[in-house]
């Protein structure tokens, strides 16, 4: 069989000999563009040609701290790996400025730096002792941010398809399948299925077709991490899907990834077609005789194409309908064929239990949860971005350490967990251990692993509105319960968020979310109420309060505000009486003004607009 | 097989591997309610309604699609099941119209069914209808898309069952809708009315076009003669409708029945169909001494004529170019039996009582004019006929009986059989084997009776071997047509009928539901043909004297003008 | 749903010869000129009895006598028409059975077939006016009949034009010739 | 008039039938057909259905309910310009419903229609672009801005807007 290693090595050469040549690496994934990233390429590029400098630029993967974003590393030869954030096309001159011509870094707008085996240099953080890094473990994200995804050398470099070659040349499928099944490792897509068993089950079924199918299609809105895995590590992920091929015995993949994902896209085809010039991919992989084809399959917008039948059904170039199980995929999946799917996590993390061993997983985590994940931090957060955390940390270290506690320091008030499938999680539970089994006792679900943080200015009565407003729209219309319950539990919150709401509301609205958790037929449906569930079952009071004395305490649902002027505060000057739409503002010049509540539609210009900031809404 | 025991409702139960918890309860006597779920279909689990609590299963599972497993303990009617059905119900009923009272499926709609069994008093959601217009752009079907519970059944047999894809989904979720083909019309759809969505359909979202006023307008119209013909499905259905088993109610009882309600003159189809064997039994013959156009299919099924010039263009001319019985008899009773009554054929109304909702649009097309009138005014389906006794207080089963008017009245036995699926092929064997003298001994064609999709033979005329063929549903239809087309058709006779089970399963009939009532109206088909004296088409002695005053000869120039007729291709969104 | 809606009274006679009508192909034998000529005549035969349903005094008879006329024409046309297959089956024979190709190529079709379209629909929708016309009694069957006698005869010279080949445009002709000699 | 409307159609319909003949003897391709359409006219006609049901043998009521299905396609025409605004979560906590409420005044679109009358642009609520660390986000087209403010909005959209450029021009020169 045709090795890699010595592929390998000269590669690692290329990559270190490079360490001693100036480098300035960007971040361009999409939130590194969405920041401004390529303005601050652009400046570099201009910078270094005008002074015909001789440095190497290159584009790379995000690193995970969005908060910092646009992120610039610059590598001096002989010296550690210093990263900037929040940087500006002219503060990145400026940098680089003083890095060629005096050799020193600017401690300003310093994140932190990376040793590289160097003398560090004084006062400045270690990048892994920073908050943000302390406690995570990247095991899957290790090569994003480090990486240039375009290049498959690089990939190689840090070990890419070792781990192929291992499993092609010395194991066999049950042997993979085992190794997998002792990692522990379980499926990163949000159900938690132990992965081995999954494999187990479509190695077992007959059949000379089989498929392997890459669930990219991650709709939870607030959850980004499959996309920086492809955008940064693309590898890795083809790496995990030809082990599955050769491990269930199937010689085509599909990749399904949402159409919101346009750079993922490109980059995974990039990937795939160096793959295959290089024997790694295609027919008779490094002369093994065993061939694996991966191929895209672009969504088009639905995001019950998350669901395993309704995916295969949108591959077939069918509704995204979700049918009855079983049969299970792994009996009969795509075009009626054993089928194995798993999410991108869960592939990425294949190549590292195999090169690494299954100890090495196992030893990570709890014990029914193994290994890590990449959690997406959003919200009212100081430090938003993916964090990879070993399963079981808890929920207070990843909001307060790594994510630097709330905006303004404002209260916590709760986290919400698995998207719109997920529930939210109070206070009172910071302390609970992250792993699929003691979120689902407290109605959340791991699900693919956005966390939303939510501080007092939240109504947790419309974020349950919030997500049942995307659910809803998102049903596919099959089934009775998730068609029409949606609706209707999305109806009795909308009218409890404009003040209608009955006391009736509050039960019917449970009866139902229970009705429609219990007997719908796809995840979507099952996992729709939890929102409703979670916010009645610790922010009930809330709901009461909108019902009873129609106010909203977090004062976001408008229709419940008041919005009113403070006579000592106002010094007349009129200013809101012009901005105001309806206008329900009167009073003279320098007089104290006052807001009529009949005509006022509460619709905050007037807040925008005083100077004196002499308008609340209580 | 392993056996497999559960525990249902407390009641033990045994029964094969693989069998699902709807079949097993009903096993034990246990009864599950349903909404999707079709005995014939595919279990599609849409509803939901059917859904029950397992010990150890945290979600209920919907019976029709879990199969059982070893010791599972089943309760079908505990507190939260019976809170989530009426739940479920409660959220179809807060979207449907609530005009049972004057809706056509008051008294037979599965929903209303399952409101009244559920006790569904209250509805906890406000009422949010769809208020879309009607579809009334099919002469056979009209659609009202307000009243669908979005269960899939019609979509399944217009897709699997007759491959005529004319209806889909649009949309997603709330606004998830049944629409003909790209949200046109149904007209303009490949739709072919044969009307097995009506069957298909729990509620009254698709029914037959109701033309009773336009029947009580001519019959109580002095100047008009309200003559009538009856097909041979209809007769032994309608006693459904009326508590009977199929076949109980005598045709006297029928031909009586229809003059208490008001028809001048009461006639069979089945004389028509005598006729039709004379004329395409020579059609074949001389076909198959041309070796020109074979094989030659039938054409009496209106929806697969409207099938092949919408699917298979290229092919019509494969078509036998004979008219279906009831427009033989339509051109018929405006000319020679108007002639022999002396009655002015201007004043004549040509009705006909069908068990199909696809002979309402035969009897529009432009061809069918060869009377110098229209041949077919209107077509009742049995089901409106069916109405139309109980609003006139007639209980059909009760009646003494009469006999036809003259003429037109008489039939063979082989006549009847154009009711089932093979039978206007053995009603055509029987006849075309005795044209070269002798006659037959056996004169029952078993091989091409019953259910199975498509059914096939070999006879012998003078000497050599003649394949026939006979399919019934338009997907079996499909796989011959597809033979013909790569030109590898080993047949030279193929009788067609759209709908499963042939005539007496038509979208006319009694709401049918599994195959198995259609195969008991076989049956009944198969009795009367045996009860009956004259068995073979030429023995028709009425038919011979149409020939003899009337016609000429068989196939000759009059016959082609009055019982003959061409196809065009016909352009749909396919 | 005892009564259909009036307000969409469709009189699917009419509506089954349009769409025989619409769904003619264009022609591209001599044949396939004299089937569209008998698919019309349906189609303005339909629009006659369509009249003559209405009862109005003054119009039944005269769109009855119109309608039989219309069936007249087309067994003409019929006539004409197994008179030219005849002739195209002897010559069959006595050629020994040679390929009869249809005279009109695919391509030229390809370029006819939006004109062919685009005069048919005018066509059907001139019936379309002229029956509403007399329907709501702005205008006299007589007006009827010769506004559609004028406008399938300007329409089959159109049609004629299209077509190159001798043959096609001759046997528009004997459509128009069919039409006047019955006038 | 000049014909340009008319070359336009034809290279329109050209390139659909290309895309059709490499589709025509594959199976279960209907999405990336239809995404190619949508890409060649920028909706899916319903000729268009007709042909890819004609050529890849698919029944044309299959195709209709995948193009009402999936959110990319439209029936309709739509704008030059894609507003793609995120009402993902991390979005609407940090107020992306304002910039939503600010780009329906600049466009004036008013009840429910997402096409701004001069065809100049179309709005588009996604669920979540993936940017959610730079909320509130939105795109126009292949463009991304994060962080913004409702105020910041009409500058940003006057870049892509040409007739307003024209009647600036025009403002400026009269």
């Amino acid at each position: 069989m045709h090795s890699l290693k010595e592929m390998r090595r000269e590669f690692q050469r290329a990559f270190n000999v490079s360490t001693n040549r100036v480098k300035v690496a960007i971040g361009l994934g999409t939130c590194g563009i969405a920041a401004g990233g390529e303005k601050v390429w652009n400046a570099v590029n201009e910078y270094v040609e005008n002074e015909g400098l001789d440095v190497d630029m290159m584009s790379t993967g995000c690193l995970g701290m969005c908060y910092a974003e646009p992120i610039m590393e610059v590598h001096m030869p002989g010296e550690p790996r210093f990263v900037y954030g929040n940087v500006k096309p002219e503060t990145a001159v400026e940098i680089l400025e003083r890095h060629l011509k005096y050799g020193r870094p600017s401690p300003e707008y310093i994140v932190g730096q990376d040793p590289r085996g160097f003398e560090p240099a004084p006062n400045i953080m270690e990048l892994k002792d920073t908050g943000f890094f302390k406690s995570q473990v990247k095991t899957v994200l290790g090569r994003c941010g480090i990486i240039d995804p375009e290049q498959i050398a690089h990939y190689i470099a840090f070990g890419g398809y070792e781990a192929l070659e291992k499993v092609l040349s010395e194991m066999s499928q049950i042997e993979v399948i085992e190794e997998i099944k002792r990692s522990g490792l379980r499926g990163r897509g949000g159900g938690g299925f132990p992965t081995g068993r999954k494999w187990e089950a479509a190695y077992n079924s007959p059949g000379p077709k089989k498929y392997v199918i890459c669930n990219a299609d991650e709709g939870d809105p607030g959850a980004f991490m499959d996309r920086s895995i492809l955008e940064g590590d693309p590898h890795s992920v083809l790496e995990g899907m030809a082990i599955c091929g050769y491990a269930i015995g199937a010689d085509e993949g599909y990749i399904y990834v949402r159409a919101e994902y346009p750079l993922a896209i490109k980059r995974l085809r990039k990937a795939i077609q160096d793959a295959e010039a290089m024997g790694i991919l295609g027919d008779n992989i490094l002369d093994s005789g065993f061939s694996f084809r991966i191929r895209i399959a672009a969504g088009a917008g639905a995001f019950v194409c998350g669901e395993e039948t309704a995916l295969m059904h949108s591959i077939e170039g069918k509704r995204g309908m979700p049918r009855v199980r079983p049969p299970y995929p792994a009996q009969s999946g795509l075009w009626g064929k054993p089928t194995n799917i798993n999410n991108v996590e869960t592939y990425a993390n294949v190549p590292g239990i195999i090169r690494k061993g299954a100890d090495w997983f196992a030893a990570m985590g709890t014990d029914n949860s193994k290994g890590s994940k990449v959690f997406a931090l959003t919200g009212k957060i100081r430090r938003t971005g993916l964090a990879e955390v070993p399963i079981g940390i808890s929920l207070r270290d990843v909001v307060f350490d790594i994510g630097g506690g709330i905006q303004n320091d404002r209260k916590f008030k709760a986290v919400q967990i698995g998207g719109p499938s997920g529930g939210c999680i109070p206070a009172s539970h910071l302390d609970t251990p992250i792993d699929y089994d003691s979120l689902i006792q407290l109605g959340a679900m791991m699900g693919s692993g956005g966390l939303v943080v939510m501080d007092e200015d939240t109504c947790m009565v419309d974020v349950a509105r919030y997500f049942l407003k995307f659910t809803q729209e998102e049903s596919c219309g099959k089934c009775t319960p998730c068609r029409e319950g949606t609706m209707r539990m999305l109806q009795i919150l909308e009218r409890i968020c404009q003040g209608q709401g009955g006391p009736e509301d509050i039960d019917t609205l449970e009866n139902l979310a229970l009705v429609v958790k219990s007997t719908s037929l796809c995840g979507l449906g099952q996992s729709a109420p939890n929102p409703v569930l979670a916010t009645l079952r610790y922010f009930r009071s809330e709901y009461e309060e909108h019902i009873f004395n129609k106010k909203c305490p977090a004062g976001i649902c408008v229709e419940l505000l008041d919005i009113i002027i403070d006579p000592a505060a106002c010094k007349g000057c009129t200013l809101c009486k012009n901005v105001c739409p309806a206008d329900a503002i009167t009073g003279e010049r320098k007089k104290p003004h006052s807001i009529d509540p009949e005509k006022c539609i509460k619709c905050q210009a007037c807040i925008m607009k005083c100077p004196f900031g002499a308008i609340t809404k209580g | 097989m392993t056996a497999i025991t559960v525990s249902i409702n407390g009641i033990k139960t045994t029964v094969p591997e693989g069998t699902s918890i709807l079949q097993a309860a009903a096993g034990a006597g246990v009864h599950i309610p349903t909404l999707c779920f079709h005995p014939d279909q595919e279990v599609k689990a849409n509803c939901r309604i059917c859904v029950v609590e397992v010990e150890g299963r945290n979600n209920l599972a919907p019976a029709c699609a879990t199969a059982v497993s070893e010791g599972m303990v089943i309760k079908t009617a505990t507190r939260r099941v019976l809170a989530a059905r009426r739940t479920i119900l409660e959220l179809i009923l807060a979207r449907h119209p609530q005009d049972c009272l004057h809706c056509s499926r008051n008294g037979t709609c599965e929903l209303q069914q399952l409101a009244a069994e559920y006790d569904v008093r209250y509805n906890r959601f406000p009422r949010d209808e769809w208020q879309l217009p009607l579809d009334y752009s099919t002469p056979g079907i009209v659609r009202d898309p307000n009243k669908c519970v979005l269960c899939h059944r019609c979509i399944e047999v217009c897709t699997a069952v007759q491959t005529v894809n004319a209806l889909g989904l649009a949309n997603r979720g709330y606004d998830t809708q049944v629409v003909p083909s790209i949200d046109h019309d149904l007209f303009e759809s490949p739709c072919v009315m044969c009307g097995q969505c009506i069957h298909a359909c729990p509620v009254a979202a698709i029914t037959e076009r109701d033309q009773i006023d336009e029947l009580m307008e001519a019959i109580s119209d002095p100047e008009k003669v309200v003559v009538t013909q009856i097909a041979p499905a209809v007769r032994l259905a309608l006693s459904e409708e009326f508590g009977g088993e199929p076949g109980r109610l005598r045709m006297e009882q029928l031909v009586d029945g229809l003059q208490k309600i008001g028809f001048d003159y009461v006639l069979h189809t089945n004389f028509a169909a005598d006729l039709t064997i004379w004329e395409e039994g020579h059609e074949l013959l001389e076909r198959l001494q041309e070796g020109r156009n074979l094989p030659m299919f039938t054409s009496c099924c209106p929806g697969w004529v409207r099938f092949a010039e919408v699917y298979y263009p290229g092919l019509l001319n494969h078509l036998s170019t004979c008219k279906s019985p009831q427009q033989m008899f339509g051109a018929l009773v405006k000319t020679y039996w108007a002639e022999k009554m002396g009655i002015d054929p201007e004043k004549i109304v040509s009705v006909s009582i069908m068990p199909c909702t696809a002979k309402k649009y035969e009897a529009v097309r432009p061809e069918m004019i060869d009377s110098r009138y229209a041949d077919v005014d209107m077509v009742l389906t049995t089901r409106e006929i069916a109405r139309l006794f109980r609003m006139t207080g007639i209980d059909p089963l009760k009646l003494a009986g009469a006999f036809p008017a003259p003429w037109m009245g008489e039939y063979t036995g082989a006549a009847v059989l154009f009711g089932a699926s093979g039978g206007v092929m053995e009603a055509a064997l029987r006849t075309v084997c005795e044209l070269q003298g002798g006659t037959l001994e056996k004169i029952d064609f078993c091989d091409v009776r019953g259910m199975k999709g498509v059914k096939e033979a070999t006879v012998y005329l003078n000497g050599k071997p003649v394949r026939v063929a006979v399919a019934h549903s338009l997907s079996n239809a499909r796989v011959l047509m597809e033979q013909v087309a790569a030109g590898e058709s080993p047949y030279h006779f193929i009788e067609v009928m759209a709908c499963p089970g042939g005539c007496i399963g038509g979208g006319g009939q009694p709401l049918t539901r599994t195959d198995r009532d259609r195969a008991r109206r076989m049956q009944a088909i198969y009795d009367e043909d045996r009860g009956r004296q004259r068995r073979k088409a030429h023995e028709n002695q009425e038919v011979k004297a149409l020939y003899q005053d009337y016609l000429g000869s068989v196939m000759s120039h009059k016959a082609h003008e009055l019982l003959h007729t061409r196809y065009t291709l016909k352009r749909k969104n396919t | 749903m005892m009564l259909m809606n009036t307000a969409l009274k469709i009189n699917y006679r009419t509506q089954a010869a349009n769409e025989l009508a619409e769904s003619t192909p264009c022609p591209r034998s001599v044949n396939d000129v004299y089937s569209l000529g008998v698919n019309l005549q349906y189609c303005i035969g339909a629009r006659y009895r369509e009249i003559a349903e209405l009862n109005q005094k003054e119009t039944r008879s005269d769109s009855i006598r119109l309608a039989e006329k219309q069936m007249e024409i087309k067994k003409r046309i019929d006539q004409a028409a197994s008179h030219h297959l005849n002739i195209l089956i002897q010559h069959f024979y006595e050629q020994g059975g040679p390929v009869i190709e249809d005279p009109v190529s695919e391509e030229t079709v390809k370029e006819i077939n939006p004109f062919y379209n685009r005069l048919m629909s005018n066509f059907l929708k001139t019936l379309d006016e002229v029956t509403d016309k007399v329907r709501r009694g702005e205008m006299s069957i007589g007006e009827m009949e010769t506004t559609i006698d004028r406008e399938l005869i300007s329409m089959y010279g159109a049609l004629g034009n299209l077509f190159g080949v001798g043959e096609m445009r001759k046997a528009f002709h004997d459509l128009v010739e069919i039409r006047e000699s019955l006038a | 008039m000049c014909n340009c409307g008319e070359n336009l159609r034809d290279q329109r319909y050209t390139a659909l039938e290309k895309t059709l003949k490499k589709y025509r003897h594959t199976t279960g391709k209907i999405i990336p057909v239809l995404q190619e359409i949508q890409d060649i006219f920028g909706y899916v006609p319903i000729e268009a259905i007709r042909e890819v049901s004609r050529e890849l043998k698919v029944p044309s009521s299959e195709i209709y309910g995948v193009v009402t299905f999936y959110g990319q396609f439209h029936l309709q025409a739509r704008g030059k310009n894609i507003i793609r605004v995120c009402t993902g979560t991390a979005c609407h906590v940090q107020g992306g419903g304002k910039i939503l409420e600010a780009i329906t005044d600049y466009l004036g679109l008013k009840d429910g229609k997402m096409t701004s009358d001069d065809m100049m642009f179309t709005l588009e609520p996604v669920a979540c672009l993936g940017a959610c660390g730079m909320a509130p986000v939105m795109m126009v087209n292949e463009d991304a801005y994060g962080r913004l403010t409702p105020d910041e909005v009409p500058a940003i959209l006057a870049r892509y807007d040409e007739n307003r450029k024209q009647k600036d021009d025009e403002k400026c020169i009269a």
